[in-house]
Order: C-alpha cells, then structure tokens, then sequence
C-alpha cells in the first residue's frame, strides 16, 4: 500500500486539501488580522502544490508543454504572496497604529 | 538530481537534529540550581521594568518590506542570468538582456522613490520635518484658495 | 517504501501538524513559528517533485523574507500578541463543521479518482527551463512581475510610512 | 560528483549493498561533525590567539601546545555549564531559536565544493541553495531574541534580522553577477569554469574589473551576514550588553556562537569557491598531476589530488577568516543609520552597477576574461 | 481607398494615442515643460489626424453596409460542448468612422481650448501637478471613448464605459477642495453605477441567449430569428433590451437618474463640454443606437420613446428658471439628450445619431463659448450678473450665437435639420401612425419651443442688457487664441450645410446638388443594421415632412421672439411671467422636481436605510444567534424561562448580544449587512462552495 506513495499524485493532494482547509478555517477563525493573512499563505501553498503536483502528473509527455508551466506557476504565487505580505502587512500596522486594534472586523472605518 | 537533493536532505537534516540532540545530551550533563535571581531577566542589575515588548521603531519594518521586494527581484532574476553567458557567446543576448535589466530598471526606480522620499534613511527626523513643513504650507495654500473662489 | 515515499510522507506529516498548528494555535508567534515549517515541509515536496529552484525559492522568498516581515509585524506591537487571537468557541463553530465538512468532501473527491501514476522527472536543469520559460512564453507576465513589485513596494511604504505631518497637525491644534 | 557518491565508489574498502542514504548520510557527518564544527571551535581559540598577537598579548596558552586544546576546554565547559533561561522566556522557542541559527548554518555547508569530489550535495542550484539557507540565520536570531523576553535581545535582535535581510541583497547581486560570468549555478561548475586558462578563464575576482569590485560587495555584505565586526550591531556589547543572545547560556549561547564562526566559514568557503578560484591554482592544474602511487591496485591519484584541492581550497577560505579577524581588531563598529545607508544606498547600487557591467562585458567579450584577452592580444601581436 | 489591415490598425492606433499621452501625463507630467499640456493635446491631434482617414475611406466608399472588423480571442475557456469565448474586436462601420471623427474633432478642440481655461490652474506649486493631472484625466477619459466606439462587441463597450464612468468621477470632482464637487462626483458615480449594473446583468443575459458579445454575431442571431416566435423568446428580448436601454438611461442621464448631470457642472467646463455634453453622454445613446435591432425586436422602444420625451420636456422647463449659465446648459443637453432617446424610440436611427454629432458639435461650441464667457468674468457663473458682454468677447458672442441658433433649430444651422428630422419621425409615428402616442410629438415640438426660448435667454441674459456685476464685466476681455478658435471652428461645423449634404454631398460626388434636403449623406450613409424598411411608415415620414418642418420653425421663432419680449426689449416683464404659473411649480422646479429630495431622504433615509437595518436585525438575531450561538444559547434560554424574562430578553439579545448599548448595536448591525465582516463574506462562499460540491455529487 504504501509502495510508490510518492508517484501517486494523492497524497500531494491530500497535503494541498488539508492546507487549504486549515488555510480556510484560519481565515475564518482569526480575530486578528496578521493571523487571517497566515491563513492566506497557507491557501496560496495549497494551490502552489497543486500546480506542481499536477504539472508533475504530465510532465514530459507528449500532452506537457515544455515550459515547466506548474513550477512556473508556483513562482509566481510566491512572489505574489511577498508582494502581498509587504503591502497586507504594512496596512495592519497602519491600521493598528491608528486603532490599536487589528480585529479586521472591527475595522470597518475604512468602507466607501 | 534526486540523490543530490538526498544528500542535501541529510546534511540540512542532520543540521537539524545536531544542535537538538547537544541540547539533549547536554541536558542530562548539565548541573540545574535555579532559583529567582538566576532566572530573573537581565536588565543590568535593576529590577526589570515593565514588559520587554516596547512599541518599535517601524523603520525595521519598512526596511523588511523593502528587503522583501529586493529578494525576489534577485531570486527571479537568477534563473534569466544563467541564461546569459551561453546567450551571450552563442547570440541572442539582447532579449535576455532586455528582459532583466528591465526588470531590474523599474525596481531601481522603487529603490529611487524610496531614496528621494528618504524612507530607507534610518534618521529620518530632519527629512520629514522639512517635509511636513512644506505640505503644511501647500494645504494652507490651497486652503486659502478656496476661501477667495 | 522507498526513501522517497518516505520522505514525502515525512513531509505531508510535517505540513499538516504545523498547519494544524497555525490554525489552532492561540498564540500568534507559534502559529508563525508553525508557518514556518508548514513552509518547509512545501518546500520538501516541491523538491521530492523535482522542483528544485522552486524549493530553494520556497525557502529564499517565504521563510526567509515572509516570514520575517510577519515576524516583524507581530513583534511590532505587544497588544497584537497579547491580544485574543481565536474566536470564542461560540463562533468556531460553523467554522469547523465547514472545515471538516468541506475536508472529508474533497477527500472523497481524492480517493474516488484515479489520477495516474506520476512522473517525477530527474530534472538536470530546472533552472534553466525555468529561465527560458520566463524568457519565452511568461516574457510580458515577468516584465509585469517587475511592475507590480514596484507597485507593492511604494503602496506598502506609503502606507506603512511614519506619518510625523500628523502628529505635528495634531500637536499644534490642540 | 559529490561526497556520497564517492565514498560509494569506493566499493573495494567497504561491504557491498549498504543503501545509498548510508552514503549521504556519512558525508554529511564527515562535513558537519568533521569539519564544520570541530574547524568553528578552532576558530574561537584561533580568533583569541589572533587577538592576542594584534594586541601584543599571549593569548590562551594553557591548555595543551599553544593553547590549542583551548577550544576543546571551551567546548567541555559550554557543555556542561548551567544553563539558565528567564522565567518569562517561551521555552519552545528559546530551544528551537539557536538550532535554527545552527542548522541554517551548517546545512550550507552540503554546497560548498571542498574539491572536485568533495562536496556535500552537487546540487544544480548549489549557489542558491546557500543562499536559501543561510536566510534562515535571521529567523534564528529574531527568534531568539523574541522568545528570551529581554529588552536588550529584542532590541539586538531587531537590528539583526533588519541587517541580516537588508545585506542579503547586495550578496544575492554579488553572486547573480557571477552566475552571469560563469553561466553556470552549481558550485562544481563554477569552480571548473576557474582553471587555468583551461575551460574557461582564470579566478573570477579577476575575470573583469566589474567582478573585482563585487569581490569586495560579497566581502562586506557577508560580513554583515555573520554579525561580524564592523557590523556586529546586534551583539554591540557596549549598547546592548549582548545583543540578541544576551540571556543565552551554556550550550544554546554555544550553539549560537558555533553557528555565528560556521557562517563565517561558510561565507569565506563560498568567496573562495566562486570568486578565487575554488582549489584552481594559477599555473598548474591539480587535476594533471600523477604521482603514479597505487595501493592494492588502485591509483592513488585521485586522492592526492583531492587532498591538494582541499589543502588549496582551505587554504584560501582561511585566509579570508584571518581577514575576517584581522577587521574585528581593526575597524570600527557602524552606526545603525550608517548601517542602513552603506547597504542601501552603496552596496546595492554598485552592486547593481556591476551586475550590469559584467552582463556587458560578456556579452561584448563573449565571455572571456580579462587575462584571456590580453593574452590573446598577446598571442595576436 | 486603404486595406483593411490597415484601416484596422489605424482604428487602434487612435484610441492608443491619448492613452500614451495619458501613462505620460500621469507619471511625468509635472515634470514636462508647460506641465506637459502639449503632450495630451498632440497625442488627441494624431488621432484626429487618424480619424479623419478612416472618414475619408468612408467617403470614398460611401456604401450603408460598408463594416471592417477583426476580431481575436482574449480568453476561450470552457468546453467544447459549452464553449465560452471572449473576443476582442474592432469594428469599423459608418456610424463608427462618423463617431471617430467627431469624439476627436470635439477633444482635439477641448483639449486646446483647456490649455488657455485651466491656465491659472498651474500657477502655484501645490496645484501645479493638477493641471498636468487634469489633461491625464481628459486623455484617459478620450481613449477610452475612442476605444468604445471601435470596439465590436458589448464586453469590451463595457469596459471602456465604465473606465469613462471613472474619468466622469475624477473630472468632475477635479476641485476636490469644494465639497459640492466632491459630492458630485460620488453621485455621479453612484447614479450611473446603477444603470451600470442592470445593463451588465442585461449583458449577461443576453450572452447566455446568444453566446457571444459580438454586434456581428447579435445582429446575425436576430436576423436568423433568435428570440423569434415564441412568448417566452420575445420576453426575454423585452427584459434584455430593458436592462440595455437601462445603461443608457444612467449614462446619458435620462428620467429617472437625470439627477447627476446638472450636479456635474461642477467639474471644470471643458471637462463639461467635452464629456457632460459632447461625448460620454452620447455614449449611453450610441450604445441603443448600436444595439437598436434588440430593442425593435424586444419592443421596449415606446417605452425608450417615452422616457426620451418625457426627460426632452421636463428638463427643458427646468431650464427656463436657471442662472447658472452651466446649469442652463446642463439641463438643454438633458433635453437633447432626451430628443435622442425619442428618436431611436420612434424608429428614427438615422435621425437620432445625426443629432448626436450636431448635437456634439454645437454642445461642445456652447459650452465652451460659456467657458469663455465664465474665464473673463473670472470664474462668474451667474447670468445675472453678466450682460453687455457682446462687444468685450466679440468672437465669443459670435460663435455663440452661431451654435445657440443650431440648438434652436433655426433653418440654415445644423440643429435644425437633425432636430426636424427627429420631430419629423415623432409626427409620423406618434402622430400619424399611432395617435395614441400623441404626446411624443406634443413634447418634442414644445421643448423645440422652450428650447429657443431659454437659450436665447441665456445670450441675451449674458451678452445684452445692462452689465450684472459692473466691476467684473468692465474688466472682461476677449479670450486668447487658444481658447477662441475652438468656438469658431465648432461654430462653422455647426451650419447645416455640412449636415444636409445638399452642398457637400455634391461637392464631393455623391449625390445631387438639390436644396431642401432628401440626399443628406447621412441618411445615405446611417442605415440600422437588420431591421428592414416599413414602407408605410416612409410614407407617412414624407406626409409628415412638410407639416412637421413648419411646426418646427415657427414654434423656434416663437421661442426666440417670446425671449426678446421677455428678455431683451422687456415689453413682457419677467416677474409678471413668472407670477403666471401657480407657486407649487416654482417651487416643484426650484426643488428640481423634487427628485433629490425623493432619492436621497425617501429612497435612501426611509426605504433603504430601515431596509438593511432591518436585514441586520434578522441577520444578528437569527443567523447569527440562533444559528451560529443556538446551541449554547439553548441553555440560556431555558434559564431565562424560570427567571425575569424581561431583564434576560433585553439583556441577552439587545445588550449582551452585541456587547454595547443599543446605539451601538444599531450601528454595528448596520455594517454586517452593508459591509465589513470579510470573514462572514468568505464563510458565506465556502457554505456556498461546499453547496455546489454536495450538489454535484448528489446529482
């Protein structure tokens, strides 16, 4: 059974599913806004190994484009989420500068 | 490749393990007779005042959000510079070069804002005073604009 | 059980536990401490994937910068580490049926697919398929990398930016 | 070809069909526990002995000839010393902080080339994955700092994660210049591109002047990596008492101080691998020497030679630490503004600046050296 | 006569000009000699340039079915079996080149007659930069126009009418220091946003209909009988033509959104000119008279007809009572607006985008001339207090005068033949066809009347009489080149002999050199697309030529005579006039009908407002306490049913619930519904995501 568990594409799967909920459940239960964005990272993994993975699942075959596509993809969440945490984080601060509180649904001042 | 990683895994592995297993073993070796002034936190020889958490200087901070930016800029551009040599001696340098270092351009230009704006100056006092002087001015400007419109 | 498979089960282990540990954890420091080796165990599997500049980025671009900054903003202020960090049980309530509600769904999804065998590539040059890659067909998506660095940089620097002007105006009114 | 793979390959000395892992496993001990760390305590007694003489003093001279079991004495005490922690210290983190400082460290280590067949992991990424982990060093420290609960450590450790991250920037420019010149980001590679006029030019700090100066942008920046002085802010013992590792005793402030000399090593051990040359030397090429000696009739040449390379290639990596020491005793320590401005607005622009000097000068010289081309105008007159 | 590779490429390099100047304006612009002005107003220029091509190969041509398009995918997803494809696409027809040649015309004038308006915009250094902003704004706001006109499919009219809906908000509340032009701005934006969204859903209905936003494709749909026949397939054209004109009725400010234009003079006027008068408005319009077909098909074009007379009459009488000289014209372009509407609303496609380019060009002259009055009187906007003006802006009075007697319809000028035109159609339809709709030509002749009337009160207000304000009007003189020779060249277009076509047409080789019309080139050249011709209503257009023409000019000349009456010679005094009229419509038109009144403190205050706080209510108490708290909350309510059931009602549910006191409570509830817990928001998509999952896998 567990033979060859690392050439299955499931338990990558199962890694990104579990990070996806934990990420959602994080978001959802946080009451502090540096927490909901640790949250965050940890749904933009679970996406970032599902384009591996799947990538993997096709690669080098005659279906698979030969630009490294799923890896590319993942860069690119990466540096999205730096850019993200920069910006995201650097609002927080801001805000809690402002607030003393980083409660995001206490900070609701800001809608238009 | 997949060996070489292998080998990677042990020595960062073995890292790992190394200084939790000295901390271990050190720990059956060590002798133990705490007590509150050992254990008191180290402020000089004073009493400890108040928590060590003080509000920061976000300078730190800003300098983290600059390195952040930097650090993938460098980290994306690796992969296009290893490209460069062959391209360079075989042709079609131009593109690659073309792409990087305009990539690198527009960050340069971040880098450029920043320094104009003085935000990576650690002293920032002077550069802002004069700066908020200046908006001062400017909105009292305006301000009186619209009174006379 | 090769090496392999059971690095990767080291690895699925690891992430969950830690990220089980960042969501459930009330201390925000150890859920960020916990991150971190969320973070490691996903670079391991991009490496057991054969995606080697990929891990290393992993480990250069997240731990190394993310985590820092999340470092450095949890640090910043002791009231946002002092502060409550979970909701009441009250309120992680439909939170977590959703949660194991929405997990034992996909698992199901997950187990009643044959998704194929997969092919871990003994990449030699990852690197260098990577680089083409941004040089070819993802050229215009770098170039807009670039843009949207410098964006997020001087948007999270003004934001973040010390205001003194404020303080001054403050001052002087009242 | 990397460590495990020859140990491996030497099959006749050792029973057949132990698993790879074995192999990879054992060189890293040989690496870590061989080199690193026993070579990180000898440079404590080393730095005092080298303290000693710039101040004109003697120096550790008790244990053993010259003191040289000094580190060893060192190393006993830290192990057995009481090691206290604050009341209000995060014990978890407390311990996890000087391990990540330490595995950060020495997991470099897998990628430096010691010789054409002694390196930990021939990675194809190896440049990157040095610095992949030593960015972790700065985790390590805020870390550390956070969890001891101390206004000092906070304080140091702050200032050394902002130092820490900010430097990593002009030394990630410094070595993506020279995967510009060498095309290449294995360290085996890099190394191989530095023979003597053989493959491809000569060291790299003199391949174009571009490089020379990024020599020196490497130098400084992995200076303020390891906290060395003139950038040792976060340990300024005449401001912070000690920094980030102030309530840190025993075997932790150990660990942090092992770390603190294996990065130094490391980054010199880089230096001389990328930039001067690895275990090339100008003239000779090492790997044409035969001496002819066989044992049990297997030439003994490619262990001779692995010898040299290594004795070269440490040869080289210890003169940079003797530089790095000579520096603690001779500069001054920065200011943190000074700090700040030398990385940002001198490092990282003159770094930038030879990045693209040194693009150009590939492109426009097809990637030939300095020495190449003058000998080749040479050879032309 | 070109390939249409090239008049394809030429289509994109004009709406590609300003947006260049725009990206160059906006990062550097301050830093450019003269703020740079030049850049904007060169880049409008080549595109004028560009333009005037493509109208020249639409001459040469001069074929009703002439179409260039080119299309490309932007994004093809979905299956083979459920296809969904975006495309972009450029489309190049008569009604495009003609529209072309205008909107550049227009902003290539506006942009060198703001160079001389915003002049003391850039005197201080604090302002400076906004001046350099002003003109990124105009030519952001120009490609996007530019942009909508080419392109060949709703989608993409869609985007660039909402990035024009953003330059709108912007421009209008350019002098962001005055909160009425902030306040403008947001009601602006917010009142368009609502005819926005319903045409977007109607959009979207309309491409699960067709599966396309292609013109082309909608237009070959229609023609091979989609929606055809059934009940159902004519309600869903109804609904989806409904929505359509919706967008419209938000952009170009039709009863009942009108609300925003009149506010929006507070934008700087050549903002007003060019956008509140001659082209983003007119876009709402474009956008029927693109998809006209749909609206014939689905039968919503009475109801087009009706809002379009109704918002003609009602804006016009507004105007009568104005002084503002920017509020005069905000509400005569409502009106005209309004004839526009009337006219697709009647079936008159030719009529009513041939009064949307005189309509721009003597819009777009009057504004400007206003402009000019307003920039010598140093920013004066009162009427009563100009007067005798006439021989200090001589150019400007002239060219004035010029595009007054076009809005009026008078004969020889440009109004008069696309105005008569549209009454025309009215008469015949609303008059001769189907008596029952009398009121459409009603309306439309008596605004014709109305129209002349306060707009020769607004000339005779401002350049005769007696001066208003002594000092200001002593020191006025005639505006510089830059700012002069935009009205002279608008006034010259706004003669009819380029509209009739009797003389260029001609001239130029088409058609026969005849006075009193029947070969305007316009009617050659603008054909709606599918619909086929009624030859019964042609024939009742002819009957109704002759009668509705002289309805028109003598009801103008009434209008102009009355205003001398009134206004210049004062034989019939304006007090006496007014106290004509019972008090409750002085007062219902100084309230503007109230309808401020009605979305602002009804709509808003009494409907909306109780509406959330009500769903907060619901929200808190139900889903948040009995769903997400019930399970605890069952214990406590089994306490409370032994104890003070009052104190624990109260307690629990209005104090404790929220944790703060009843204003409190209120407030916070208010914001679950309106905005802020993005938690909630995203637990309501996982619930909505875990939903679908189950879906799928029970069915």
């Amino acid at each position: 059974m567990f033979a060859g568990i690392a050439h299955n594409l499931t338990i990558y799967l199962a890694m990104s599913t579990v990070f996806f909920v934990f990420g959602l459940f994080t978001i959802l239960t946080r009451r502090n806004a540096v927490g909901v964005f640790m949250g965050v990272e940890l749904v933009l993994n679970a996406a970032a190994i599902n384009f591996v993975a799947f990538y993997a699942l096709k690669a080098d075959s005659a279906q698979s484009s030969p630009w490294l596509d799923g890896q590319i993809f993942s860069l690119f969440i990466i540096v999205l989420a730096a850019i993200e945490a920069a910006v995201a984080l650097a609002i927080v601060l801001r805000v809690f500068g402002a607030k003393k509180n980083i409660d995001p649904d206490q900070v609701m001042e800001l809608r238009g | 490749m997949l060996q070489e990683f292998a080998n990677a895994l042990s020595f960062i592995v073995l890292a790992a393990v190394l200084p939790v297993g000295i901390l271990f073993v050190s720990k059956f070796l060590r002798p133990s007779y705490p007590y509150s002034g050992k254990l008191a936190t180290y402020e000089c020889g004073e009493d400890p005042v108040g928590s060590a958490f003080v509000m920061f200087n976000n300078r730190f901070y800003l300098v983290a959000i600059v390195f952040l930016v930097f650090d993938v800029e460098v980290a994306l551009l690796f992969p296009i510079m290893r490209l460069f040599r062959e391209a360079a001696i075989n042709g079609g340098a131009l593109p690659i070069f073309l792409l990087a270092f305009g990539f690198l351009f527009v960050l340069l230009v971040g880098l450029i804002y920043e320094w104009k704006k003085g935000d990576i100056d650690w002293v920032r006092d002077a550069i802002e005073r004069k700066q908020a002087l200046r908006e001062d001015a400017a909105f009292k400007h305006r301000f009186e604009n619209v009174k006379d419109s | 059980m090769s090496f392999l498979d059971f690095f990767v089960v080291f690895c699925f282990l690891g992430g969950v536990v830690c990220s089980a540990v960042v969501a459930l954890h009330p201390n925000i420091l150890y859920a960020a401490v916990a991150l971190i080796g969320s973070l490691l165990a996903v670079a391991g599997v991009y490496a057991s994937l054969g995606a080697d500049f990929l891990a290393a980025a992993q480990l250069i671009i997240y731990v190394g910068g993310v985590i820092v900054v999340i470092l450095f903003a949890v640090m910043m202020s002791e009231s946002i580490y002092k502060r409550r960090f979970l909701d009441g049980v009250k309120k992680m309530f439909l939170p977590t049926i959703l949660s194991i509600a929405l997990m034992l769904g996909m698992f199901k999804l997950l187990v009643s697919t044959n998704w194929g065998e997969l092919r871990i590539p003994n990449y030699e040059n990852t690197t260098i398929r990577i680089g083409q890659a941004l040089t070819g067909p993802y050229a215009l998506i770098f170039e807009y990398v670039a843009i949207v660095l410098l964006f997020g940089l001087i948007g999270a620097i003004v934001v973040a930016r010390p205001n003194i002007l404020k303080k001054d105006q403050d001052g002087g009114n009242s | 070809m990397s460590l495990a793979e020859f140990l491996s390959g030497l099959n006749d000395f050792i029973p057949p069909n132990v698993p790879f892992f074995v192999f990879s496993i054992a060189a890293a001990v040989i690496v870590i526990l061989g080199f690193a760390m026993p070579i990180g305590g000898i440079c404590t007694y080393i730095e005092r002995k080298v303290a000693a003489d710039f101040q004109e003093r003697i120096g550790p001279n008790r244990v053993g000839p010259f003191g040289i079991l000094q580190f060893f004495a060192d190393g006993i005490k830290m192990f057995l010393k009481e090691d206290t922690a604050t009341k209000n210290a995060d014990m978890f983190i407390y311990n996890l902080a000087p391990g990540l400082v330490t595995a950060g460290a020495l997991g470099a280590f897998a990628a430096i080339p010691f010789s054409k067949y002694v390196i930990g992991a021939d990675l194809d990424i190896g440049i990157f994955y040095v610095m992949a982990l030593a960015s972790l060093v700065s985790l390590g420290i805020l870390l550390g700092a956070w969890s001891s609960e101390n206004k000092w450590s906070l304080l140091g450790g702050m200032r050394g994660a902002a130092q820490i991250v900010s430097y990593e920037i002009p030394l990630g420019i410094a070595l993506l210049s020279v995967v510009v010149v060498s095309g290449q980001m294995s360290m085996i590679k890099i190394v191989d591109g530095q023979a003597w006029l053989g493959s491809g030019s000569f060291w790299y700090i003199f391949h174009n002047p571009f490089l020379f100066l990024n020599f020196f942008v490497y130098f400084v920046a992995a200076l303020a990596e390891c906290n060395r002085t003139p950038f040792d802010l976060p340990e300024a013992e005449s401001e912070l008492v000690s920094g980030f590792n102030t309530e840190f005793s025993g075997m932790r402030f150990g660990l942090y101080a092992l770390a603190e000399f294996a990065d130094v090593i490391m980054f010199a051990c880089v230096a001389a691998a990328i930039f001067l040359g690895g275990w090339h030397l100008p003239f000779v090429n090492i790997e044409n020497i035969h001496l002819g000696w066989s044992l049990a009739g297997k030439s003994l040449d490619p262990l001779i030679q692995t010898l040299f390379m290594i004795l070269i290639f440490l040869g080289k990596a210890s003169v940079i630490v003797f530089v790095v020491m000579w520096l603690r005793w001779t500069l001054p320590r920065l200011r943190v503004d000074q700090l700040m401005d030398l990385c940002w607005k001198y490092l990282i622009p003159i770094a930038f600046f030879n990045l693209v000097g040194a693009s150009l000068w590939v492109w426009i010289f097809k990637g030939q050296s300095m020495i190449e081309l003058i000998s080749g105008m040479m050879g032309a007159g | 006569m070109m390939a249409n590779d090239s008049l394809i490429t030429l289509a994109l390099l004009i709406p590609a000009f300003p947006l260049v100047a725009y990206l160059i304006q906006a990062f550097v612009g301050k830093r450019l000699p003269r703020m740079g002005d030049w850049v904007s107003v060169s880049a409008i220029f080549v595109s004028f340039i560009c333009a005037s091509i493509i109208f020249a190969n639409m001459w040469s041509n001069f074929d009703p079915n002439w179409v260039v398009t080119a299309h490309w995918t932007w994004l093809d997803s979905g299956t083979a079996a459920h296809p969904f494809k975006l495309e972009l696409g450029v489309r190049l027809d008569n009604l495009a080149a003609v529209m072309l040649f205008m909107v550049t015309l227009c902003a290539t004038l506006i942009h060198l007659f703001s160079t001389g308006y915003m002049r003391d915009y850039d005197g201080k250094e604090s302002d400076g930069y906004r001046y350099a902003s002003f003109f990124a704004f105009l030519s952001l706001f120009t490609s996007a126009m530019l942009a909508l006109v080419i392109s060949d499919n709703l989608f993409t009219l869609f985007m660039f009418w909402e990035v024009m809906g953003l330059c709108s908000y912007l421009l209008i509340g350019f002098y962001r220091h005055k909160p009425s032009a902030a306040n403008a701005s947001i009601k602006a934006f917010m009142t368009t946003r609502i005819g926005d969204t319903l045409l977007f859903i109607g959009m979207l209905a309309l491409f699960t209909q067709i599966g396309s936003f292609r013109f082309d494709d909608i237009y070959a749909a229609i023609e091979q009988g989609a929606f055809g026949g059934e009940t159902l397939g004519f309600a869903t054209a109804t609904f989806i033509g409904f929505l359509i004109f919706c967008g419209t009725v938000g952009k170009s400010a039709q009863f009942p959104l009108q609300v925003w234009l009149p506010d929006a003079m507070e934008g700087p006027t050549p903002v007003s000119a060019l956008i509140h008068a001659a082209t983003m408005v007119a876009a709402g319009v474009y956008l029927i008279i693109r998809t006209f077909p749909l609206l014939e098909l689905g039968g919503v074009l009475p109801l087009i007809a009706y809002v379009g007379a109704f918002t003609s009459l009602f804006a016009a009488i507004l105007a009568i009572k104005q002084f503002d000289i920017k509020k005069v014209l905000a509400y005569s372009t409502l009106s005209q607006l309004g004839y526009m509407v009337l006219a697709v609303g009647v079936g008159a496609y030719t009529a009513s985008f041939m009064h949307l380019i005189t309509h721009a060009i003597f819009k777009a002259c009057l504004f400007m001339a206003s402009g000019a009055v307003i920039y010598a009187m140093h920013h004066e906007q009162d009427m009563r207090k100009m007067g005798d003006l006439r021989k200090r802006l001589p150019i400007t009075y002239k060219a004035m005068l010029v595009a007054t007697l076009a809005i009026s319809g008078v004969p020889l000028f440009s109004g008069f033949v696309s105005k008569d035109a549209i009454l025309v159609s009215a008469l015949a339809y609303g008059g001769f066809e189907h008596p029952e709709h009398m009121f459409l030509p009603i309306a439309g002749f008596l605004t014709a009347g109305l129209t002349a009337f306060y707009m020769f009160r607004l000339m005779f207000m401002t350049f005769f009489g007696e001066a208003g304000d002594k000092k200001h009007v002593e020191h006025a003189h005639e505006v510089p080149w830059n700012m002069w020779l935009p009205l002279v060249v608008l006034a010259g277009l706004s003669l009819s002999v380029l509209f009739s076509g009797s003389v260029t047409g001609g001239l130029l080789g088409h058609g026969d050199f005849v006075l009193g019309g029947g070969n305007e080139w316009f009617v050659k050249l603008i054909k709606a697309p599918v619909v086929k011709v009624d030859e019964h209503f042609e024939h009742l257009l002819h009957q109704a030529h002759l009668p509705g023409m002289i309805a028109s000019v003598v009801l103008a000349t009434l209008g102009i005579v009355f205003s001398w009456l009134v206004y210049k010679s004062k034989t019939i005094p304006a007090e006496k006039l007014a106290k004509l009229w019972p008090n409750f419509v002085h007062k219902a038109i100084d309230n503007l009908y109230y309808f401020d009144w009605l979305y602002k403190d009804v709509f808003i205050k009494r409907v909306f407002l109780p509406f959330s706080r009500l769903m907060a209510r619901f929200d808190d108490l139900i889903i948040d306490r009995i769903l997400v708290d019930g399970w605890k909350d069952v214990n406590a309510v089994v306490k409370t049913f032994i104890g003070k059931f009052d104190d624990t009602v109260i307690d629990e549910v209005l104090v404790d619930g929220v944790g703060g006191s009843v204003p409190q409570y209120l407030g916070a509830s208010l914001r679950t519904l309106q905005n802020g817990k993005i938690q909630r928001y995203l637990m309501v998509a996982a619930v909505a995501l875990l939903t679908i999952y189950l879906l799928i896998g029970v069915l």
